[in-house]
């Protein structure tokens, strides 16, 4: 489903990596590991189409991307936190599904919010909560965004230990409805099964 | 189109929430046209004949004031990063970027614009075509100014930078919208400056949103 | 060695896309360049001296404005030469943008600065003809005020790239800026021209000024012919700089410079 | 030819100042400018072959 080969990636006059290749199928997920530096957030920036590629392709459903359609299927969170400071976790939820044109109702975007133990905060302007918890509300999309493709780059960090384990059981019930994700750690993940690239 | 209007509705509510950062540029306004007088002294001929002028350079150095900002926090944030992988195309969400920085920056502008004319000795009339001049104008003002915020965003001395790419291309925008007030002033036909005026926004409108775009998706590769 | 393997690989696929332009590629077109470099010399000081020899002995005195009048055989070439070097630098810019060809945009860049010298000088003779012609060094003149802002536009492209330390990105940026003035030049023209006959009509106009004698065209197209020639080949000069600043790290670079 | 001297020549009939000028700006500007992208030329090419010869030295100073 989503094919990958080929791909070379450099930094000013410094090579990142090349020939980068691997395939992901319906319920599969892929672990990219490396030193830091190696270009493991570079080959996430890649695969979504943040940056071009010096060579190399990438196939998303037999299609070159990007396109309309991989963005549709794409949830791809970053190291920023992407989230408004000065609105509420409610509010954040709502208006990115509005740019992304879905519709989300305040009852699906409160589930969200609770399940990812935001209860009581969802009126609080993000700004006055920790780092831990504007990272939920981000991964709060997840749960809101129907999407087949998850690129997480380094979605682990700062997280405690119970939202460690909820991540990995969200990622589980995603790779369960047949979705896939590339993920990013340099720890060991949560996660059972999964491909391997060591960059 | 619901996303550009979401787009619009998330900037207000953002700008809502910071109030000071839009009334810096109002303030701004008002507080150049009035040291313009001061300046030059109280006599109401001359402050009628320069009126246009200056109420027309100090709406293009209010919303100068505001464009820095126009993408910086949503690239600081990462929202950017996110409107760029967004499903719905990323030049509707940025028409709706520059359509709010209009409403919250230019907007006001031109509500403020026959007050502050009254200031200058302009008469009922006048007034009118200031404000009609400015309404098309200032959407000009936002839309290429969001090519130069765009192209500069995340560069060293973005803010000087920005005034030296942008003003030069304010310069048809000055001279017909101040051209009009002035062929009023001395009887002569505006349509002709307002026609162009609109021309103009309609050009801006189809490319402005389409090169800010391009734009973007270079400062953040 | 990873930066050797990368290089050819560009290369490789470069020339395959587009093989029939060989100086797509800057490890061929820095030689190539630096063996037109002496033409483009030749021909601009053959041109130069033609172009002064008549501009100075054979054009006739203006009945209007007496000897002053020869400015226009350096002031006309100046201003043609902004102008023309502005397209040419946005057709290369954009031509980079396109089809992502590295020289072109090295040429956008390697341009601007002789662009902005035109302008300059295009202004600075303006003003040497406005003192004893209108009788001050500047004058809001339609053409004038357009040779200053497309003076401007030339210094935000230059400070714009200067400003992006990723030369990839800055080439983009700039090309995108270059394409944007293009499409408002003429928009800047007609409204400042436009502007100018509102408010006042100069009465004797810089370049339309003789009645041009057969002569002192002959001597204006000579000397316009020699500052293309001049502006290509420094343009050249400063290309070949421009490829080895940003080539330096690669293998062909290290043989190239012996 | 309708200079009868060559002070009447630099006079321009009056306009030596200005046609002087012009002529002389665009001369200086034109030589100067050729001249500064050569240096920036021979700059570049000066720090490869110190490059070259630093990698020279190192690897002497390697192989021995």
């Amino acid at each position: 489903m989503l094919k990958v080969s080929g791909l070379a990636c450099s930094r000013g006059e410094r090579r990142l990596f090349a020939d980068v290749g691997f395939t992901l199928g319906t319920g599969e997920w892929l672990h990219v590991q490396g030193a830091n530096g190696a270009g493991k957030t570079s080959l996430m920036r890649l695969l979504v189409g943040l940056s071009p590629a010096d060579a190399g392709d990438i196939r998303w459903r037999g299609e070159p991307t990007p396109s309309v359609e991989f963005r549709r299927d794409l949830i791809y969170l970053g190291h920023h936190a992407a989230v408004k400071e000065d609105l509420t976790p409610l509010e954040n939820l709502r208006l990115s599904a509005a740019l992304d044109g879905i519709g989300l109702d305040e009852r699906a975007a409160l589930a969200a919010l609770i399940r990812l133990g935001l209860r009581g905060r969802e009126d609080l302007p993000v700004r006055v909560l920790s780092a831990g918890q504007k990272r939920r509300v981000l991964l709060a999309r997840l749960l809101t965004r129907p999407a087949a493709l998850w690129v997480l780059d380094e979605a682990f960090n700062a997280l405690d230990v119970g939202a460690v384990k909820l991540l990995g059981e969200l990622i589980a019930e995603h790779l369960a409805a047949g979705g896939m994700a590339v993920l990013t750690s340099h720890q060991p993940l949560p996660v059972p099964g999964g491909k391997a690239l060591v960059l | 189109m619901n996303a550009l209007l979401a787009t619009v509705r998330r900037d207000i509510l953002l700008a809502l929430r910071r109030k000071s950062e839009v009334l810096t540029a109002v303030f701004f306004f008002v507080i150049v046209t009035s040291l313009f007088p001061l300046g030059i002294g109280p006599e109401p001929l001359l402050l009628k004949k320069i009126a246009p002028g200056i109420l027309w350079v100090a709406a293009l150095l209010a919303t100068l004031l505001g464009l820095p900002r126009l993408f910086a926090a949503d690239h600081v944030d990462g929202t950017l990063e996110q409107m760029a992988l967004s499903p719905s195309p990323l030049g509707l969400l940025v028409a709706g970027k520059i359509l709010a920085h209009w409403l919250l920056c230019g907007l006001p502008l031109v509500l403020l614009a026959p007050v502050l004319g009254l200031q200058f000795d302009l008469d009922a009339s006048a007034l009118g075509i200031l404000t009609l001049a400015l309404l098309l104008g200032t959407p000009l003002l936002s839309l290429i100014g969001a090519i130069g915020a765009a192209l500069t965003l995340g560069v060293r001395g973005g803010g000087v930078l920005l005034a030296l790419l942008v003003l030069p291309l304010y310069i048809p925008a000055l001279i017909f919208g101040a051209g009009a007030v002035e062929a009023h002033i001395a009887g002569l036909d505006v349509g002709g400056h307002l026609s162009l005026l609109a021309a103009m926004l309609v050009l801006a409108a189809f490319f402005a949103p389409w090169a800010t775009t391009a734009a973007l998706r270079v400062a953040l590769e | 060695m990873g930066n050797h393997g990368r290089f050819e690989g560009c290369i490789g696929v470069r020339q395959s896309i587009i093989h029939w332009f060989r100086f797509a590629s800057p490890q061929s077109f820095y030689p190539l360049a630096g063996r037109m470099i002496p033409w483009f010399w030749a021909a601009a000081a053959i041109s130069g001296i033609a172009g002064l020899w008549i501009s100075f002995f054979v054009a006739p005195t203006d009945a209007q404005q007496g000897e002053g009048y020869r400015i226009i055989f350096v002031h006309v070439p100046a201003s043609w030469m902004s102008m023309f070097i502005y397209l040419v630098m946005a057709f290369w810019a954009g031509l980079g943008l396109a089809l992502n060809t590295r020289v072109s945009a090295m040429m956008a860049q390697a341009l601007a600065p002789t662009g902005a010298l035109m302008a300059a000088l295009s202004l600075l003779t303006g003003a040497f003809w406005g003192k004893p012609m209108w009788g001050a060094w500047w004058v809001w003149d339609a053409r004038l005020t357009s040779e200053l802002i497309l003076f401007f536009l030339y210094l935000g492209f230059m400070a714009l790239q200067a400003a992006i330390d990723d030369p990839r990105r800055a080439d983009k940026a700039g090309a995108i800026l270059a394409l944007v003035g293009v499409v408002n030049i003429p928009i800047i023209y007609f409204s400042v021209k436009w502007w100018n006959t509102l408010h006042q009509g100069s009465t004797i106009n810089l370049t339309k000024a003789p009645s041009m004698a057969q002569t002192m065209l002959w001597g204006m197209l000579l000397m316009a012919f020699a500052f293309w020639m001049y502006s290509i080949a420094v343009a050249l000069t400063r290309v070949r700089a421009i490829i080895l600043e940003r080539e330096r790290h690669t293998e062909w670079v290290k043989h190239a410079v012996e | 030819m309708q200079w009868n001297s060559v002070g009447e020549f630099f006079a321009m009939g009056g306009y030596g100042l200005y046609v002087w000028g012009s002529f002389g700006a665009c001369a200086i500007l034109m030589v100067a400018e050729p001249l500064l992208a050569k240096h920036r030329l021979n700059e570049i090419r000066e720090s490869l072959a110190r490059e070259r010869l630093a990698d020279e030295l190192d690897h002497q100073a390697g192989t021995s």
